[in-house]
């Protein structure tokens, strides 16, 4: 099977590579796209300082945001072939060894411009658009507080995600990828009053720094054997162009090239939150609803994403790279999926649901249709933003409840319609409805699956869209429908669930932001406009995108992630996956239709007797506890570490600074120490000592000395 | 001038000393240094403590004159002068500290001042 | 050339000495002082047996060294502190009389004349400064600490080990000292005159009366005698004066040369330290004035000096060596 | 003579804040260093083209003392002129920053500041070995008194500590360097001389086993100042225990010196030990990066930490050092110039904590955003370029050093090297240690629910101390602060222009070390030690053209 993935790519991406070779010079007002968002940083950070209090950041980040997509748009229009776009100096090292061998490290802030990264910045910023200006209203309640840094937040992450996916080099695109972690710490830790939102920041941080460890080993590697960091230039001297030209050679480098694509793997699973580094991502829910959605759902942790299909080329240069992905992908797909069946909190439902997708995403890559896996980047960013900004507005309006168990028949209230039937097509489309483009863009990565004779990983998924499936509708039946009954969440305005794991809530006086107001909202307030506005607008994007299935492609296809491949024209993809799949998604349906509609107390009667049965007692537990990962990864790596940091601290205190250190300092000590009987203030003692010296002297001078001479000659050479 | 006469003819004719006699006027310097420091070793009467340092000068002024003959070069006998020096002045000051610490605690013993110790440390 | 034997008579001193340090028995000290004496005898004759030389020393070095010897021995022996004093002009008048065979008459006399007239005379008033106030028992009773030596073991064991390794130099480094040519020595004590500008002057005026010495004189020896250049009374050139064998110089002369023209520097230094030490007598003397003595006599437990100077001090027996005091640890 | 000015200016300051009245002594004393930095500021204006220059170039030239080969000369690179630049740039700031936090004995304070100003800039451009010492030995004394009579509660130990262990470390290199000193003279007839440049190229000649016997012994004095892992301990308990304008002082400049030893030292006069030893002081690097890491994982005490912090930093620096390249070594000195600003401004973020509320304990407080907004933003700020987020300035240095290190194998072709992508591998772990206990650290202090130290209310806490300071930063902390942050984004941003001036001396002292590590990585051909020799570092070029500068710069 690998040769055969192997035969394939042989010819894949060397006619994307001899486009990338003729790579033109692009506007330079494309620029704009970088400083937009940074000037709407910089504004809103003097709205801060100037304490203003309106919702003066919010338009002016959704202003700059829009006026990007524009730029965007309008490079899209006048797209021809792969643009390079220098902007400004970053790196720049030249250098020559004196026998004449030159050298340099160049990479500056440029942009490569295809189609897969016009595809992307597309709905990056259009999304980006769309959800700040949902989340106008959404954070209307921190007018007072945190808005301009919220609308800050989103900038940097706009700026970041532009340098990401924009970016002619790896260190630019490493630049966006640390940068976009940064904004995902700033916004998930937004309401930093909340030791488990600034905990979730800081494992977000620190787990995704694992994941850019492995990309910075990756882009050295790759400087290492190659000489360069850009994708492909005017000279012909860029990575793709290298790899395409064959001027290298595969074995020459041996591991240190086999390794790339394994480190660059590792950046991606990170960012995208795959096994084994996806344990962040459900955390990072903590953040305002609105980041959930821009961040954690449809933009950021598809860099993983967008990296492999851009690195596509180098992914090839070990063959068991890509079935890793591929399995790796596949494995969080599932174990996601499980973790999500067993929740009860709407947006761990749909980060666990994320995870589970974008775990399809990397099957898709892995199985080299970067054409599917783009393709269901696209759908799903459009149908988890539409599930995010409604679970926001249910939060929004329910004063933060989050719990499935405590609203139900949403769509009976009054004003909620629209946010049930926008949930309702994102959940159509997240579980894989027939006809609607999650159904799409899933059935041509399984068809893929298939195609390339993985039937173990194929069915494994396949059970997977069906658990999908299942705890897609097991929120929309509880929500939405039944009959109308709902608890109003503890917080005035919604911030993520309540339930707080919180052993590192340190018992604090009630934080004085969070207070709960005189008034505490006791009726739901449905969303106004601007929500409305916004996951309509989505909502028709992701049914649209159920058609752009040939455009995507398009793009794809003429791109460094291009993989000229037969299956792409679905002649080898067996004919029964969409038939099955789309079975599978209905199945998982109707299940979730008897459990969490039809006879709602079957679900906990289920629950119940799986738990009374010993036999199956860790089966609801063990989901119910995200199979422990997290627990895992405490008791095995962080405490172990810490408990090692621990030693070292009192191993450099007591060995080496005590014994060590002051031990040298103290033998001149305890050398004086054991002459200090001789100061023993009796007169003679000294006069002893004195007389000793001078014997000493004389013995040394009279009788050693014309012994030692001829060394001493020896050793000082003459004694000059 | 009659005897400087004799003397300046006494010293023209003589050879110089011998490296025998020199040997034995060295040891006698020897025997004496060393007998002086015995006593200042051993006696703990400050007067003799300091006599034996005056002992110690006469025996290194003997060196000194034996050299001098030797080398028939009268700077050591120059030197005695200076070692004379020292010893009147230490003598002055010696003297009268002794005097000194006498009245403090009168006693001679030297064991007495024993002031500038290190305190024995644990 | 092997001077085992020699460090044997030195350790047989050291034991001799030992044996009269220790306080102990009349009859084991005189044996003490007769062993060491034999000890320095055959000491001496080791040196000239190692040396290789024919003789016996002069008798008159002989007597004197073992006068100087036996009385340093003496000195330190003798319980009196006077006696110890007497001993030591005993030490210093013998060693005059080695100066005097070493033909260092200046440096002999005023051996004596410092030493013995006035240094010693210190020690006597002092001595007798500090006497101890006779016990009330027993009114000659000498302190403890001039009968009791302390440690003369160790003092013999040290002080032998210096007198071995001085004696080594002695014997290793003798026989390859550049013996000087009388000759030239002769020539260079001659050549002092020159700078006795007076003196030529006089003796030119009596060999040659009515002659003047040229600018610059230059004595130098010619065969045997010794002739300066010097203008005769109805001459105009200068000419060879030959001197009399009496014209060289005496010891006297030649230190007082040195002195002056070699040693300048050392010379004022010298004056400057006795200077200095006459401030520092003065000082020490006054200081016992300023101190306000009696206030401390009387933190130290000590009876006061100016008032109740004879009342009898109850702490003067605990006043041993390293026993704190009351009021000393400050 | 702006260079000999700029090292009278300060120590004329400090002899005006002898007779001038306490409570003047703040002014004076920002006055003089603000005077040295617009010094500063022209002489790298008249530097002009001798910013590119391959040449330790002779920027002045004091007539004082002629005897014994010891000349009062000074000389500057790049490297040197851009560490005089952040040392006078950062003396105002730290006087600035001192003016609430000092209260006792004014003029004393202010007096050794200026004059560890003059001792750190005479340090960067001695162009004399004797100078160079005396003035590397002359910072000891001033941080000596900062941190004994200004410090904390152990600062007694703490000052003497680190005196003593630096000063023994120093005089060990001293001992190296005069050798090389010796040696020469031994060779030129007993003619002395002390000229840097001169005895580089001398030492250059000299037999492996030799070069390996100065290479301990100027590491002995390099690697404590640094600090290397196993002679580090001196740091954290000085760090702890000094003023916060000491501790700025200490960890911007004072490390920088063992690093800038190492570069003006180490590197060019023994090539033969560097490529012999490289791969064993890359290896304590390393373990210091991570090892230091893991310590400040588990620091309570915010100072300790961000003193630790700057051992693991400075692990980096030394690695990318001695990766013998272009990349490690440029990325080594934008390290030195980033370390000195990012980590200096923790220090003083964590000095103004100290100042409000008299402890540093991490677990007495928390949330301090909800009180000091200002603050946090700053300290988030620095945090991050001390993380090194790409864009700020920490990420350009490790950035270099980390890819240097990479590619110092020996199949590099323009700059083979001994260290490679295993040592940058494992050395690159400290990055993720580097975010997990910086955040952690900001996690604790800066965000989460407010908690104040001692129990305090919510209002009014810092006055109960009887501190006069508001609850937020003041202006002039605030002005403290800015220009660090300004620069911490200009070099994230434009390390270019940097690199560029920084290229031709490196490539200067690096000239040798192609030729030297191909020679000893090849074993049949390695001969014995004391065989071995390597051209000195002016190839082809004249023997003095480290002085054709000299009539061009001399009045620079």
């Amino acid at each position: 099977m690998t040769e055969a993935v192997q035969l394939s790519l042989g010819s894949g991406w060397l006619a994307a590579v001899d486009a990338a070779r003729s790579v033109i010079a692009g506007p330079s007002w494309a620029g704009w796209i970088l400083w937009l968002p940074l000037i709407s940083l910089v504004l809103c950070g003097v709205c801060a300082a100037l304490k203003i209090h309106t919702k003066l950041p919010a338009w002016i980040t959704v202003g700059s945001l829009a006026i990007s997509f524009v730029v965007i748009v309008a490079l899209y229009m006048s797209y021809r072939q792969p643009m390079e776009i220098p902007l400004l100096d970053w790196f720049n090292l030249n250098w020559r060894s004196n026998d004449g061998q030159a050298g340099s490290f160049v990479a500056g802030f440029a942009f490569y411009v295809d189609k897969l990264t016009l595809l992307w910045m597309l709905f990056v910023t259009g999304l980006g658009t769309l959800i700040a200006l949902y989340a106008s209203e959404y954070m209307e309640p921190d007018v007072k507080r945190g808005y301009a840094r919220f609308f800050a937040g989103i900038s940097v992450f706009l700026f970041a995600m532009s340098c990401l996916v924009l970016a002619d080099n790896l260190v630019m695109l490493y630049l966006g990828w640390e940068g976009v972690g940064f904004a995902s710490y700033w916004l998930i830790g937004y309401y930093y009053t909340r030791p488990s939102a600034v905990a979730a920041a800081k494992k977000a941080f620190i787990v995704n720094r694992i994941g850019d460890l492995g990309l910075a080993l990756g882009i050295w590697l790759i400087y290492y054997n190659f000489g360069t960091v850009e994708y492909a230039n005017a000279q012909g001297t860029g990575l793709f162009q290298i790899l395409a030209s064959g001027s290298y050679k595969h074995e020459a480098g041996g591991w240190s090239i086999q390794a790339i694509p394994f480190l660059l793997m590792l950046g991606a699973f990170g960012k995208s939150a795959q096994i084994p580094l996806y344990v962040w991502l459900p955390d990072a829910m903590e953040g305002p609803t609105p980041v959930s959605a821009l961040i954690h759902a449809a933009t950021m942790v598809t860099a993983g994403v967008y990296l492999l299909a851009r690195m596509l080329p180098v992914m090839e240069l070990h063959p068991a790279a890509l079935p890793t992905v591929a399995w790796i992908g596949g494995l969080t797909a599932l174990l996601a999926a499980t973790i999500g069946m067993a929740q009860y909190d709407i947006k761990r439902i749909w980060a666990y649901s994320t995870v589970s997708q974008l775990g399809f995403m990397f099957v898709g890559v892995g199985v080299l249709t970067t054409y599917g896996a783009a393709f269901h980047v696209f759908t799903h960013a459009f149908f988890k933003a539409v599930l995010f900004l409604t679970g926001g507005a249910v939060m929004h309006g329910f004063a933060g409840q989050l719990d499935i168990r405590k609203i139900s028949g949403l769509r009976h209230m009054p004003g909620w319609q629209i946010t049930a039937w926008t949930m309702l097509v994102g959940c159509l489309c997240l579980a894989g409805f027939p006809l609607s483009s999650g159904f799409f863009s899933k059935d041509e990565i399984l068809a893929q699956v298939f195609a390339v004779h993985r039937p173990w990983l194929g069915f494994m998924l396949l059970f997977t869209a069906l658990l999908t499936a299942y705890y897609t509708f097991r929120v929309w039946f509880r929500v939405c429908a039944g009959p109308v009954s709902y608890e109003m969440g503890e917080e005035h305005h919604g911030h993520g669930d309540d339930h707080h794991h919180g052993k590192a809530d340190t018992g604090h006086k009630a934080p004085p932001r969070h207070a709960p107001p005189a008034h505490v909202a006791h009726q739901p307030h449905p969303p106004r406009f601007a929500i409305n506005f916004v996951l309509v607008v989505i909502t028709v994007g992701a049914i649209i995108s159920t058609f752009s299935g040939s455009w995507v492609m398009d793009k794809v296809s003429h791109s460094s992630a291009a993989v000229l491949h037969a299956a792409d024209s679905h002649e080898h993809h067996p004919g029964w996956v969409p038939w099955l799949a789309g079975t599978i998604a209905v199945a998982g349906i109707v299940v979730a239709w008897h459990f969490h509609l039809a006879s709602r107390k079957s679900a906990d009667a289920l629950r119940a007797r799986l738990l009374a049965n010993p036999l199956t007692r860790w089966l609801p537990t063990a989901m119910e506890n995200k199979w422990y990962v997290d627990e895992f990864y405490e008791w095995m790596i962080v405490t172990p570490l810490w408990i090692f940091a621990h030693a070292l601290y009192l191993f450099d205190r007591y060995v080496i600074d005590l014994l060590f250190v002051d031990g040298v300092a103290r033998l001149p000590k305890w050398m004086g120490r054991s002459f200090q009987p001789l100061q023993n203030g009796v007169l003679q003692s000294y006069a002893v000592l004195m007389a000793g010296g001078v014997g000493l002297a004389i013995l040394l001078v009279v009788v050693l000395m014309p012994h030692l001479r001829p060394w001493l000659i020896g050793f000082f050479g003459g004694g000059g | 001038m009659n005897w400087a006469a004799d003397s300046c003819a006494f010293f023209a004719a003589v050879q110089p000393l011998g490296q025998l006699a020199l040997s034995h006027y060295l040891i006698t310097s020897a025997a004496l240094f060393a007998i002086g420091l015995i006593g200042f070793l051993s006696r703990r009467n400050m007067i003799i403590m300091f006599l034996c340092t005056e002992l110690m000068f006469q025996a290194a002024a003997i060196a000194m004159i034996a050299f001098s003959r030797f080398h028939l070069d009268v700077s050591g006998q120059v030197f005695v002068i200076f070692i004379l020096t020292v010893a009147a002045a230490e003598a002055a000051l010696a003297l009268g500290l002794v005097v000194l610490l006498y009245r403090r605690r009168e006693t001679l013993n030297a064991d007495v001042w024993s002031e500038l110790r290190e305190t024995p440390t644990p | 050339m092997d001077p085992t034997l020699a460090y044997f008579a030195i350790v047989l001193g050291a034991v001799a000495l030992y044996l009269v340090l220790r306080p102990g028995s009349r009859a084991i000290k005189a044996a003490g002082a007769i062993l060491g004496l034999g000890a320095f005898a055959w000491l001496l004759v080791e040196a000239g047996r190692l040396l290789g030389a024919d003789g016996r020393p002069e008798s008159f070095f002989l007597i004197f060294s073992v006068i100087a010897v036996a009385s340093a021995v003496r000195l330190i022996t003798h319980p009196k502190p006077v006696y110890s004093a007497l001993y030591f002009i005993m030490v210093v008048l013998s060693s005059a009389a080695l100066f005097l065979l070493l033909q260092a008459e200046f440096m002999a006399f005023a051996l004596v004349i410092v030493y013995a007239g006035a240094i010693l005379i210190t020690y006597m008033f002092v001595l007798m400064l500090a006497q101890q106030a006779p016990g009330a028992g027993r009114p000659d009773a000498q302190p403890e600490y001039d009968i009791v030596p302390r440690e003369p073991g160790a003092a013999a064991f040290v002080g032998f080990i210096m007198l071995t390794l001085l004696s080594y130099m002695v014997f290793t480094g003798a026989p390859m000292l550049p013996v000087s040519d009388p000759q030239k020595a002769q020539a260079l004590i001659w050549d002092k005159l020159e700078l006795m500008r007076g003196e030529l002057q006089a003796m030119v005026e009596r060999v040659a009366p009515g002659s003047r010495l040229v600018d610059k004189p230059d004595v130098r020896m010619m065969d045997d005698v010794a002739a300066v250049q010097a203008i005769r009374a109805n001459q105009t050139e200068p000419s060879w004066i030959v001197l009399p064998a009496d014209a060289i110089p005496n010891n006297v002369q030649l230190v007082g040369v040195d002195l002056v023209w070699k040693f300048p520097v050392s010379l004022e230094l010298a004056g400057v330290i006795l200077l200095m030490a006459m401030f520092g007598a003065v000082v020490l003397a006054r200081k016992q004035i300023e101190l306000g003595e009696d206030e401390v006599r009387e933190a130290a437990g000590m009876r006061r000096l100016a008032l109740h100077a004879d009342e009898p001090s109850e702490h003067q027996a605990s006043a041993g060596p390293g026993r704190p005091r009351p009021g000393d640890e400050s | 003579m702006t260079a000999a000015l700029l090292l009278i200016v300060p120590l004329l300051g400090a002899a005006a804040l002898v007779v001038a009245p306490a409570r003047h002594a703040k002014w004076i004393a920002l006055v003089a260093s603000t005077i040295a930095f617009v010094l500063s500021i022209i002489m790298a204006v008249r530097f002009g083209p001798l910013w590119t220059s391959r040449e330790f170039n002779q920027i002045g030239w004091v007539g004082l003392i002629d005897a014994f080969g010891i000349r009062l000369s000074l000389g500057a690179d790049s490297v040197s002129m851009l560490l005089v630049l952040l040392t006078t740039m950062l003396m105002p700031l730290c006087i600035w920053g001192s003016f609430s936090s000092i209260t006792q004995r004014l003029r004393e304070y202010y007096g050794w500041m200026l004059v560890i100003e003059t001792a750190m800039v005479g340090v960067f451009i001695a162009r004399d070995l004797i100078f160079f010492y005396i003035c590397f030995e002359l910072t000891l004394v001033p941080m000596f008194f900062l941190i004994a009579i200004y410090g904390a509660e152990n600062r007694a130990r703490a000052a003497y500590k680190f005196f003593i262990y630096t000063f023994t470390g120093s005089l060990i290199a001293l001992a190296g360097l005069l050798y090389i000193a010796w040696q020469y003279a031994k060779s030129r007839g007993y003619h002395w001389s002390f000229d840097i440049e001169t005895l580089t190229t001398f030492a250059t000649d000299m037999s492996a086993t030799e070069q390996a016997w100065i290479l301990l012994a100027l590491l002995a004095g390099f690697a404590v100042k640094v600090p290397l892992f196993p002679l580090h301990t001196w740091l954290p308990l000085a760090h702890t225990e000094a003023p916060t304008a000491g501790s700025v002082v200490l960890a911007a400049v004072l490390l920088k010196l063992g690093t800038y030893g190492l570069y003006r030292f180490v590197i060019p006069m023994i090539p033969l030990a560097v490529v012999e030893y490289a791969p064993v002081i890359a290896v304590l690097a390393i373990i210091g990066i991570l090892y230091a890491a893991l310590i400040c994982w588990v620091q309570n005490d915010m100072k300790k930490l961000v003193a630790y912090s700057s051992v693991s930093h400075l692990g980096f620096c030394v690695l990318g050092l001695f990766a013998l390249n272009p990349l490690g070594v440029q990325g080594s000195v934008l390290y030195m110039l980033n370390h000195g600003l990012s980590t200096g401004a923790l220090f003083f973020l964590v000095g103004m904590v100290y100042e409000r509320y008299h402890t540093r304990d991490m677990d007495q407080m928390g949330g301090l955003c909800n009180r000091m907004p200002v603050w946090a933003f700053f300290m988030v700020f620095f945090v991050l370029s001390s993380v090194g987020l790409p864009g700020l300035n920490g990420f350009v240095g490790e950035f270099l050093c980390l890819i240097g290190a990479f590619t110092a194998s020996a199949d590099n072709a323009s700059y083979p090297g001994v260290l490679g992508p295993w040592y940058a591998a494992v050395a690159s772990v400290g990055m993720i240690f580097a975010a997990m206990y910086l955040l952690i650290m900001t996690g604790k202090v800066v965000w989460g629910p407010l908690k104040e130290p001692g129990g305090h209310g919510h209002a009014g806490a810092s006055r109960a101390h009887g501190s006069t300071l508001p609850a937020d930063l003041t202006l002039r902390e605030i002005g403290v602060l800015t220009p660090l942050a300004i620069l911490c984004i200009y070099i994230g941003v434009q390390p270019s222009p940097i690199t560029t001036v920084l290229g031709p001396p490196i490539d200067r002292i690096l000239g040798n070390y192609p030729e030297t590590v191909e020679r000893l990585a090849q074993p049949d051909l390695r001969p014995e030690h004391d065989v071995i020799q390597v051209s000195g570092i002016e190839q082809g070029e004249p023997a003095v053209s480290g002085h054709q500068h000299y009539s061009g710069g001399a009045d620079g």
